[in-house]
């Protein structure tokens, strides 16, 4: 039906300004051909803070959208007009409606409405010579507009400003619109008005920036003022949904990555109209994505999901938005390693609010499902282990074919007890691994000079369909075995400087003795000094699952407790991920970082 | 004040903090246990070295924390930095 | 003079909504009306409410009651209750969704003139007039040598900068608490000077930038729309208020000098600072410019559909505010308008010195101390401001405190008993 | 247990008292405190010799008074004599 060009109007009231005083020119635009036009004032004044207040002033023509001062404002009306209003202006609303027959009172509500603020100013109007040129020609309002796409033509706004025209007879007053070439409006040199030429196509061109230019010429004096003259088009749901390079089909194909959540494929369908994100729901019910099938496997395994985001199209050169609907295929449940099957799986979209032809697409997915095979590579592990290392040393990785490539696919790890009385070393696997990690389980049996080459049987099984695979592991113990130090701490982390750290062993060491790192670097750096199990394991940032049972073996990537000096904590607020100078800890307690540069003896203790 | 990169920690920052410390002797506050505990030592009755036989002189409350913007624009926190009250132990 | 609640020119003298909730309550008339009113506005159908006589009976009664102009107090007790009353009665009564909606809370009167004053007695330095050094890191250096103001800032840094987990970078929810706690409880003397700071580099201007720790407290991993965001605020109370309350004070007005309404810049810089108390509508600089300041709450105006005029107009009230940006180069500079207000401020009386007496003495003038005057020198419990001690001939007393409950450490030997350790 | 005379304090009595000390290291209760005292000390940022940047190993609390008859068949009582409890200060 009809509608305003603006959601707002504002103007200024002075006190004891005549009866009759014309302050407004409100427009309305057709939605089609031959529609009447009539305004009304419903309901009172709205005051400050939703207080409202019989209207005795103001009143509107019912034909031409003129609005004007039905009775004068004096002082006595302004303070009951600004009770509870603490600024020294007073701002009032009025509801301006709209409707194509002559106005029932009950249709305030449910007609179309414009909203005006009045700025009640406690002064009487300032005289014609005191206004500057920009007073005289436009409001503080901006010249801001929007119109309808696929709306008949009409007279949209009024450049001269009434109230001016009726106090400053004697001021000329002249408005130019400055366009582009080809721009489809008219200014109309003896109304003032400004109005659409033609129907617009806001997948066309949906901005469009002008200028009103104002020449105020008294005697001699020419004044010249320009604002800027903006008028946006509203779009209408009037284009209907298609594919950007014509592709409706795409492979969908399933072997490692079998894991829920899984984006197998995405496809991309255009839409040139707008479609809000705001709200959010009501938007992503306009364009739907369903899976056409009747087979319930289908409808159980794979659910379509839908974003759509805001591009720019720019047809002969202006930038319009249009909207980019994204469609993905994805794993509505872990898939089992046997499944095996393929099948063309079709998505319907609907632009359920377009109402003309082929407001539909049909998208393609091929969809192939491999089997993938749990087995070891054809080989066989064989790690050798020194006799000096300690419990939680980490020996090596075991890992099924492509176990890496894996989503979704839960192998699990066991080390089947050999037949010997010699059992160094198990298996652990963190939650988020998918390999297995071998460490020295038991020191003690590294010393007996019995054991010296212990085959194991590693057996790795996938959860869901309980199919399992083997091999062997042989773990060689070597090298002789070395002078246990006294009074050695049971983690390396303690030791602060390299001679006390290689001197002495702890959890986790692979060859009976710590690793001294050297960092180097100013400030707090992540390549701080410290003393290891193993370089390679610890620090690496992460606290993996053998470094997690025992606080001593790497408190640098595990320890959750104070670290005393310039630190930088780790991921989760677990380790040191920087440091200053030498790092070292106490596990279980505080860690600290400091430079080690101070020699002097402070107050030991016996002083 | 100090500014805190002079704190010696290893941060670089310009922002400054309070730094207090305790100093001065704890004669006053020995008790019967240090006596007692030096004379035994001085006769060899206590054979540990790491044992101290007099009050020293350390915070008993510490400031709180401390926030600050270091020249990277990385913000740390640093707790027990500044003592607030001190005394013998 | 003028009855009770009543002003000379006969309007009512506002008062706060949980007082006038309780006048409501203990007059009948108006407490049956009260939940009438709130009875026809739980069916959120305003028109029906117009339409049912009961109802405009209602709101007449209560027009004329102290709930229909009541108001609160930013940082008030039981701010939130007074809020929820506010909104009881004004969300039903508009007419639907306004862009700017009136400010339930009472009018600043204090002026940035003020804060000046007491941020130079607080903190013994004018906050403008070393124009070489870095105002931002000058406000920190003040920040950290206020008791309060130093506990609440490390309070939300420490808050805002701990990672969760690998995938939660923070807890957006305590940070955004944290950093109400601060604005709310420290003077805006030092947190006006943390916020709004006058930068002539990069470096101070990414400190600021800094301030709320945008990293938790602002950024996200997508920008959502603005009219989401602002739809998200307004169904909280808390947010909507500050929302309208900065809507209010620092929406652009042409008619006044600063562009400020009631060209109170302190009305509009304490209503910026009310919105940063933890939202997902906080506001911060979008960059770390000396020269231009932009600000922006974390939003967009992508895919508002026919509502971007609407979006951008929103957006602009804070990246395009003559008024906010006023009021923030007037603090940065240390000037205010000199209007003559038209109710002048009540005279300020200065807070007692509310710093507690710091709990070591600062020897200022040790002379063997090289170092800076504020170490302390006597290992002593606190003493405030005692006797001058003659340094050369007395050594300074340690005497001991109450004691330090410490836990025991495991590598020692807590019971070295005489018999066990064998002499 | 020790006996009286044993205490070093002068009393001569041969009744016997428990007698316990503290002892051990405190490189774990370092805090940031120590560290950047250690560090302003080393750059002669702060002069004051008696100044203390490691925690100390002391009693926390004492046992209570013990009392004695001594040889001369007069009663006395010590307090603070034994550690109950120890820790790093």
């Amino acid at each position: 039906g009809l509608y305003f060009p603006r959601k707002e109007y504002s103007e200024n009231v002075y006190i004891d300004q005549p009866a009759g005083t014309p302050l407004l020119r409100i427009h309305a635009l057709r939605d089609s051909r031959g529609e009447a036009t009539h305004f009304h004032l419903c309901q009172n004044l709205i005051v400050s803070r939703a207080r409202s207040h019989e209207n005795h002033w103001f009143q509107i023509r019912e034909k031409t959208g003129l609005l004007y001062l039905s009775k004068s404002l004096d002082r006595e009306d302004f303070n009951m007009l600004s009770v509870g209003s603490w600024m020294p202006l007073s701002k009032v609303m009025l509801y301006v409606f709209l409707s194509s027959h002559p106005f029932q009172e009950k249709e305030c509500d449910s007609a179309m409405r414009t909203t005006v603020f009045l700025s009640l100013i406690n002064a009487t109007a300032p005289a014609c010579s005191s206004l500057t040129a920009r007073q005289l020609c436009f409001t503080e309002m901006d010249l801001s507009f929007h119109i309808k796409e696929n709306k008949p033509p009409g007279t949209f706004h009024q450049l001269q400003l009434p109230s001016v025209h009726h106090l400053c007879q004697n001021l000329s007053i002249s408005y130019k619109l400055l366009a582009a070439e080809g721009m489809p409006f008219r200014y109309n040199e003896n109304t003032t008005g400004v109005s659409v030429t033609q129907r617009l196509d806001r997948e066309e061109r949906e901005r469009y920036e002008l200028i009103a230019k104002c020449t105020v010429r008294e005697g001699f004096r020419e004044m010249q003022v320009e604002v800027p003259f903006l008028v946006n088009v509203l779009d209408e749901d009037d284009s209907p949904p298609f594919l950007p390079n014509g592709t409706d089909t795409a492979d969908a194909v399933v072997e490692f990555n079998r894991k829920e959540g899984t984006v197998l494929a995405t496809l991309t369908v255009y839409d040139a109209d707008t479609t809000p994100i705001y709200p959010l729901e009501s938007s992503r019910k306009k364009y739907t994505g369903t899976i056409i099938t009747d087979d319930p496997w289908i409808s159980e395994t794979f659910r379509v999901e839908h974003i759509f985001d805001e591009i720019h199209f720019s047809p002969n050169g202006s930038q319009v938005r249009g909207t980019q609907h994204e469609y993905k295929l994805v794993l509505n449940k872990s898939i089992s390693v046997t499944e095996h099957r393929s099948f063309q799986l079709d998505v319907l979209v609907n632009d359920t609010e377009f109402h003309g032809p082929e407001r539909s697409v049909m998208l393609h997915f091929n969809v192939s499902i491999l089997p993938v095979s749990i087995q070891f590579p054809n080989m066989t592990y064989q790690f050798t282990v020194n006799r000096n290392a300690e419990r939680f040393a980490q020996i090596g990785k075991i890992c099924i074919e492509n176990c890496m490539k894996f989503r979704g696919v839960n192998i699990t790890y066991k080390l089947l007890s050999p037949n010997v009385s010699c059992y160094p070393v198990s298996i652990l696997q963190g939650r988020e691994d998918r390999w297995g990690s071998v460490y020295v389980n038991d020191s003690s049996v590294l010393r007996r000079p019995e054991c010296k080459e212990i085959q194991y049987t590693i057996q790795a099984t996938d959860k869901q369909s309980r199919k399992h695979t083997k091999t062997l592991l042989t773990v060689v113990l070597e090298g002789t075995l070395l002078k246990k130090e006294e009074d050695c701490p049971d983690s390396c982390a303690v030791s602060k400087h390299q001679a006390e750290c290689e001197e002495c062993g702890g959890l986790g060491v692979l060859t009976g003795r710590c690793q001294w790192r050297q960092g180097s670097g100013k400030g707090i750096t992540t390549n701080y000094s410290t003393c290891t199990p193993s370089i390679k394991t610890c620090p690496d940032g992460t606290c993996d699952v053998i470094e997690s049972k025992d606080a001593a073996v790497c408190p640098q990537d595990c320890t959750s407790g104070n670290i005393i000096g310039g630190h930088g904590k780790g991921i989760g607020n677990l380790g040191i991920k920087s440091g200053h100078g030498i790092c070292y800890c106490f596990p279980r307690q505080n860690c600290y970082c400091e430079k080690d540069d101070i020699k002097e003896q402070l107050c030991d203790d016996v002083c | 004040e100090v500014s805190v990169s002079e704190l010696g920690l290893g941060y670089e920052s310009d922002e400054t903090v309070l730094f207090r410390y305790c100093s001065g002797t704890c004669e006053a506050a020995v008790r019967s246990y240090d006596l007692s505990l030096k004379s035994m030592r001085s006769r060899r009755r206590i054979k540990k070295e790491k044992v101290r036989a007099r009050p020293c002189c350390r915070p008993l409350a510490y400031d709180d924390d401390v926030s600050f913007l270091d020249a990277y624009n990385r913000y740390y926190t640093v707790n027990e930095l500044s003592a607030k009250e001190c005394g013998c132990v | 003079p003028s009855p009770p609640g009543q002003d000379p020119h006969g309007w009512r003298v506002p008062v706060d909504c949980v007082r006038a909730n309780e006048l409501c309550a203990a007059e009948p008339s108006c407490s049956s009306r009260y939940r009438t009113l709130r009875q026809c506005l739980a069916g959120r159908d305003r028109n029906t409410m117009l339409a049912n006589k009961e109802c405009q009976a209602a709101l007449e009664v209560l027009q004329e009651s102290p709930l229909y102009d009541c108001r609160c107090k930013r940082g008030m007790k039981k701010e939130l209750q007074c809020l929820q009353i506010y909104w009881s009665i004004h969300l039903g009564l508009t007419e639907g969704e306004e862009f700017y909606e009136a400010s339930p809370y009472e009018p600043v009167t204090s002026r940035l003139s003020d804060i000046f004053r007491l941020a130079s007695i607080f903190s013994g330095m004018d906050p403008a007039t070393n124009s070489k050094s870095n105002h931002c890191l000058d406000a920190a250096k003040a920040c950290n040598l206020n008791d309060n103001c130093k506990r609440l800032r490390s309070g939300y840094i420490s808050t805002c900068s701990k990672e969760i987990s690998a995938t939660e970078h923070c807890s957006r929810r305590r940070c955004h608490k944290a950093l109400r706690q601060f604005f709310d409880r420290v003077p805006s003397e030092y947190t006006y000077r943390l916020l709004f700071c006058s930068c002539k580099d990069q470096a101070c201007a990414e400190r600021r930038r800094q301030t709320i720790v945008p990293s938790c407290s602002y950024e996200d991993k997508e920008k959502p729309n603005c009219l989401d965001l602002r739809n998200t605020c307004r169904t909280d109370h808390l947010c909507r208020s500050r929302l309208a309350d900065f809507h209010t004070n620092c929406q652009a007005s042409f008619q006044s000098l600063t562009s400020c309404p009631g060209d109170n810049y302190q009305a509009c810089l304490g209503s910026y600072a009310g919105l940063i108390a933890g939202f997902d509508m906080t506001p911060n600089y979008v960059d770390a410019s000396p020269t231009s300041i932009t600000i922006s709450p974390w939003c967009s105006c992508k895919g508002s559909g026919n509502m971007e005029e609407e979006c951008e107009k929103f957006l602009h009230d804070f990246t395009e505010n003559p008024c906010l940006r006023n009021a923030i180069q007037a603090f940065g500079n240390g000037t205010d308008v000199n209007l003559s207000p038209k109710n002048p401020s009540p005279p300020i009386t200065l807070p007692p010195k509310t710093e507690k007496s710091p709990a070591l003495p600062d020897d200022i003038n040790d002379s063997n101390t090289m170092y800076d005057t504020s170490v302390i020198t006597t290992c002593t419990s606190v003493q405030e401001h005692g006797p001058k001690l003659n340094k050369s001939r007395e050594q300074s007393l340690c005497y001991s405190e109450t004691q330090l409950t410490t836990d025991i450490m495991p590598d020692q030997k807590t019971f070295v008993d005489q018999k066990a350790g064998g002499s």
